[in-house]
């Protein structure tokens, strides 16, 4: 089965990501070893959210297990852009794949700060942008406010000729519209869903469980409402679409391309299978063979009756 | 310095349950790794049921961390022996595995136990201080110790005789010394009264500690350490998604600030690399 | 344990209540008889929605089963104002429990046509306004407005001196606002969450599954969405909160209590057991023992720390 | 004039699994049943296992719908068995479930199948036309009729002989025309070649059919009675969540319009209240 694909402008062996900060190659290098590498799961890496200023995330706990999902409260923990691009970065960029860095700011001139130090750097092949937080002039979260997303898409676009990548939230009444402003601001891709916004109670204790009072739910739970989304913003927008949302196996990850997605991640199954994007590609060349799809491409393009 | 780390096979592989009994309040089940290096002491495995794993009421969704609490045989025909101790749906589903099961095991993962030498250079023997289902990884640490030729002295605390079973399974005749916190046998009270005994004496100089079991042991453990100038090595627990360092979820603060990834940087840490031993309690 | 409770006037020997939608009382007691009363489940019934016109409903199929949840595409099917009332409420009216009816309508004049007919019966305790579904005059999803909200209970609030309850969909950024909205328009309560917009695919015929091509998530899978929505919103108004969404028993409805919401409701748990409010009940009242509450109340006066 | 029609114990309950095997392609268990009233043909119960019904992908989540195969016992302790086809998660776990396994049921549910003088004052005699796993609920109807004096012919139909298995335990040595379509024995074809002979013959005139089976085989059913201006009922399936009426989720659509709720104004519809036997098919 043909499996390969391309993502604005990046050529693909196949469609399956990984979910940004659902994976740390660094990490998994030194818990696997070379084998990482030589069944490497995913057919581009997506770096965890950088931000400018190192961060070193919330207090625990972090996790919480739901029925058929988890709930993470992380707090984007990570070295800060100077850091990452005079360490981690280097060696991602040696991965055998393309490489797409997430990144985070709370206003537009950190994001703009941000995408240039990156773009600067070679062989990252786009920049996704992680636009689920407050922007510090506004208040307000870019990722719920199609002006706010329009506008930081027309500050970053002039500064790079990367793909641009922006990730949507699933916490909005009309992910289309954001995607829709995200578009017509220059994004050249959208993906999603983020995590849907989420707590848990720990009775015995009268708190909340996680040390930042909420997180975000991910896994098979919220893959309903992640298909609907990129099922309305693949209709809304005319650039593709990276879906994701609880996606476990082959016919996931098909439900999320017939629903008009280019490209899928996997994220919170990643921590169930460490080697769940290599089976999540092969599920995905079976599902397609057994609906007698001759390829990738052609299930890209059918559409929903 | 850290100790020599084996490497784990990509990915999770099906292993076939060996044998599973009650053992002492907790219950032992054995796997045969037909892929995987021998872990080092303090190691741990992710562990899944299997398709079935997702209960009734959804969970246990993720996978469980479970240390390994005795290894034999070789690479190829590695037998793994694990302890579970019921306190939810994983370690329930864990507790029904019946021999000829099959289970699927991600590992090992972790940073293992160090040699008294890797920690101080002059050490000259090792304490052993275990409670509850801590002393799971105390076992195959004892017998490494024992085995590099260092003087083991092995302290190991209880609730009651009811959870001790697993002692003659996984020590068997070597030598022990064991509190009960209802003086049901042995020393009557805790662990750490053993330890302080030892802490007293005047060869602890040449002592260094090693400890697993409930947090507030640990912590206990970790403070008298810290007063006598003892080095101590502990394997802590946290909430893991994944066991291999994906997630970020493991997070226990560090001493000069921030967060180590106890599955990566962990299990086993160094007294005085962390605030406390009771992460997340409250 | 003393389970009783005051909702806006209503008094309840439980907090426990169905979700509008969930069970069919007068179906119930043709499959079980007269041992449905002798047991009810709830403290008090809530009808499923009524709108003015007669609706038949959706197209099948109706119904996905997810990951620890489903998706319904009923689409609200209701004998229609008039019948109702000449018919199913008088037999409502019957039951041994405090009724709360809930309507639909797509403008605020229909609206006021439906609450001054449910209001005109004696016997109603309380009137729930479902505004998940858009005004015809702006096009406008109501529940996902606070402006059309607040404007809605402005026309409302002097029709009637009943308990008026607005049921807040989820599919919004922040349905605290839409809850004070609804405050300041003069509800008496709010009630969420609604069920989670979704959808499911039909890999082998290249449709959606369901008949009207999307639907909303329910059960277990949207309780940590339900639980951080039900804490937002009770911490941001001063009227009583209705929590509901994944309560399968009593730990999860203590949940919900300590969430801050005064009572809860039972939604899909009904359709795997007929019995399930009568079980939540029972196991609410050993949660709370269990974490040594002496009564629902002192529950309900706890606040998270 | 609907069918007298037994009331369900409010709630579910759980039933002992007392014997449980693989038949003729299918699976046929039977549970105890101590507090439910007899069941009458054409009625269904919702199924799931019990606390680990939710599978591994997280379904299934929802109770199954599953007609009653054969009744035997009293009130108190009836013994109800059921014939599982596997098509999915749901079928698949009560396709594991082994003697002394526990069962929650709920029911019976829906509206039972009428006798030939319910559906016309001068019926004489009854058809019954099985297909598949749909043979199921035939076997209690033919029962019934019987008992009651009913000439009943019984035509079942079956892919192949590895599906016919349970023709011998539901219908024993009673009468039946069996159609194979890979021609393995019996008629080469469909069951529908039977009925359509019967409705060519001078008796037709008495005759009151009785159907159920795969979609398009209940469809080609109810449209040669229409033809022939035989009254047919015919046992629907469709999506069901909870089998009582309380999710609206089975509908059915009806000729006048509108739609039928068909766990409680079915599963068994008259051929004529319907539009189509295959709602949801493409
Ligand atoms: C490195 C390591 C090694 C270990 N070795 C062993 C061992 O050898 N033997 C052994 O028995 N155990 C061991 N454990 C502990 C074991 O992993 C946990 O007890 C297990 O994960 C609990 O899962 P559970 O579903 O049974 O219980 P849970 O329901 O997960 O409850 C366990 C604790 O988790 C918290 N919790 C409750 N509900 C949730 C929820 N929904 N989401 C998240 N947290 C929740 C509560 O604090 C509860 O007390 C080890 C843990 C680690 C990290
Ligand atoms: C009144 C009645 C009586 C019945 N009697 C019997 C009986 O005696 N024996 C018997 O074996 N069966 C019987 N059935 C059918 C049985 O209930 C279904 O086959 C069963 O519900 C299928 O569940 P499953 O999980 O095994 O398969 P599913 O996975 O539910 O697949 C079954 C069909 O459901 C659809 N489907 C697939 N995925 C989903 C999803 N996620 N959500 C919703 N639908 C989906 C597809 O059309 C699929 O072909 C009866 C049904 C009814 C309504
Ligand atoms: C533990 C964890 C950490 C995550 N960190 C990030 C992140 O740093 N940046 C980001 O854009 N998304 C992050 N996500 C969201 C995932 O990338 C993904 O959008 C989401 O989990 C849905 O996919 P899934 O259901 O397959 O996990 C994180 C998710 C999880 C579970
Ligand atoms: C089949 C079904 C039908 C429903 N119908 C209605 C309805 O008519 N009006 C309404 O306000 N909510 C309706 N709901 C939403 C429920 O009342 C409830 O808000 C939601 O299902 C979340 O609770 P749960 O997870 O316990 O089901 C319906 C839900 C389901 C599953
Ligand atoms: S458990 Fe996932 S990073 Fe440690
Ligand atoms: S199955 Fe729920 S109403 Fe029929």
């Amino acid at each position: 089965m043909d499996l390969r694909t391309r993502l604005c402008g990046i050529e693909l062996d196949g469609p399956v990501l990984n979910g940004s900060g659902t994976f740390d190659v660094i990490a998994a290098r030194r818990a696997f070893g070379a084998a990482l590498e030589e069944n490497f799961p995913f057919s581009a890496f997506v770096s965890k959210t950088i931000t400018g200023p190192p961060r070193s995330g919330n207090p625990p706990h972090r996790l919480w297990e739901t029925p058929s999902g988890m709930i993470n409260s992380i707090g984007l923990p990570n070295p800060g852009l100077d850091q990452f691009v005079d360490g981690d970065l280097l060696e991602l960029i040696g991965l055998p794949v393309p490489l797409i860095v997430s990144v985070m700011a709370d206003s537009a001139e950190q994001f703009a700060v941000l995408v240039e130090a990156i773009a600067a750097v070679d062989g990252v092949a786009g920049i996704e942008l992680n636009v689920s937080c407050p922007n510090v002039h506004s208040g307000l979260i870019v990722g719920e406010q199609p002006s706010e997303t329009e506008a930081l898409m027309r500050t970053l676009r002039p500064l790079t000729t990367l793909p641009l990548i922006v990730k949507l939230t699933p916490n909005v009444a009309g992910p289309e519209t954001v995607a829709q402003a995200a578009e017509s601001g220059g994004a050249d891709c959208v993906s999603l869903i983020n995590t849907v916004k989420a707590t848990a109670i720990d009775p015995d204790h009268g708190r909340t469980w996680l040390g930042a009072g909420g997180g975000g739910l991910s896994g098979p739970a919220v893959r309903p409402i992640a298909l609907a989304q990129v099922r309305a913003v693949a209709s809304a927008v005319d650039i593709p679409v990276i879906g994701m949302g609880g996606i476990t196996d082959g016919e996931s990850a098909l439900d999320f391309i017939l629903a008009g997605a280019q490209a899928v991640a996997v994220g919170t199954e990643n921590f169930r299978d460490p080697a769940a994007g290599n089976a999540v590609s092969r599920g995905l060349a079976s599902a397609l063979e057994r609906r007698g799809f001759v390829s990738l491409a052609e299930a890209q393009a059918s559409t929903l009756s | 310095m850290p100790a020599e780390r084996p490497l784990a096979p990509f990915g999770r592989r099906s292993c076939r349950v060996t044998a599973a009994a009650a053992d002492g309040g907790y219950r032992l089940f054995t796997v045969l790794d037909e892929e995987g290096p021998a872990p080092a002491p303090g190691q741990f495995y992710m562990l899944t049921e299997g398709p079935d794993w997702v209960g009734g009421s959804g969970r246990p969704f993720l996978p469980r961390a479970i240390s390994v609490a005795r290894t034999s045989g070789d690479p190829g025909a590695l037998r793994l022996e694990f302890l579970i101790d019921v306190v939810g749906p994983g370690t329930a589903r864990l507790n029904e595995l019946e021999q000829g099961a099959s289970c699927l095991i991600a590992g090992p993962f972790g940073q293992p136990f160090s040699l008294p030498r890797e920690i101080k250079p002059d050490a000259v023997g090792a304490v052993l201080v275990g409670g509850g289902i801590g002393i799971a990884p105390m076992a195959p640490l004892r017998r490494h110790l024992v085995s590099r030729g260092v003087p083991t002295r092995t302290l190991l605390g209880f609730r009651d005789r009811e959870h001790s079973g697993a002692v003659e399974t996984l020590f068997g005749c070597e030598e022990t010394r064991l509190a009960f916190e209802d003086g049901s046998a042995g020393h009557r009270g805790y662990v750490t009264d053993l330890l302080a005994v030892i802490l007293a004496g005047d060869d602890r100089g040449g002592a260094v500690v090693y400890s697993c079991g409930p947090p507030a042991m640990l912590e206990a453990v970790r403070k008298m350490c810290g007063e006598h100038g003892v080095p101590v090595e502990l394997a802590l627990e946290s909430p893991m998604a994944c066991g291999f360092g994906a997630c970020f979820g493991c997070a226990v603060p560090k001493v000069e600030g921030g967060y180590l990834r106890l599955c990566v940087d962990g299990p086993v840490v160094r007294g005085d690399q962390i605030t406390t031993a009771m992460t997340g309690e409250v």
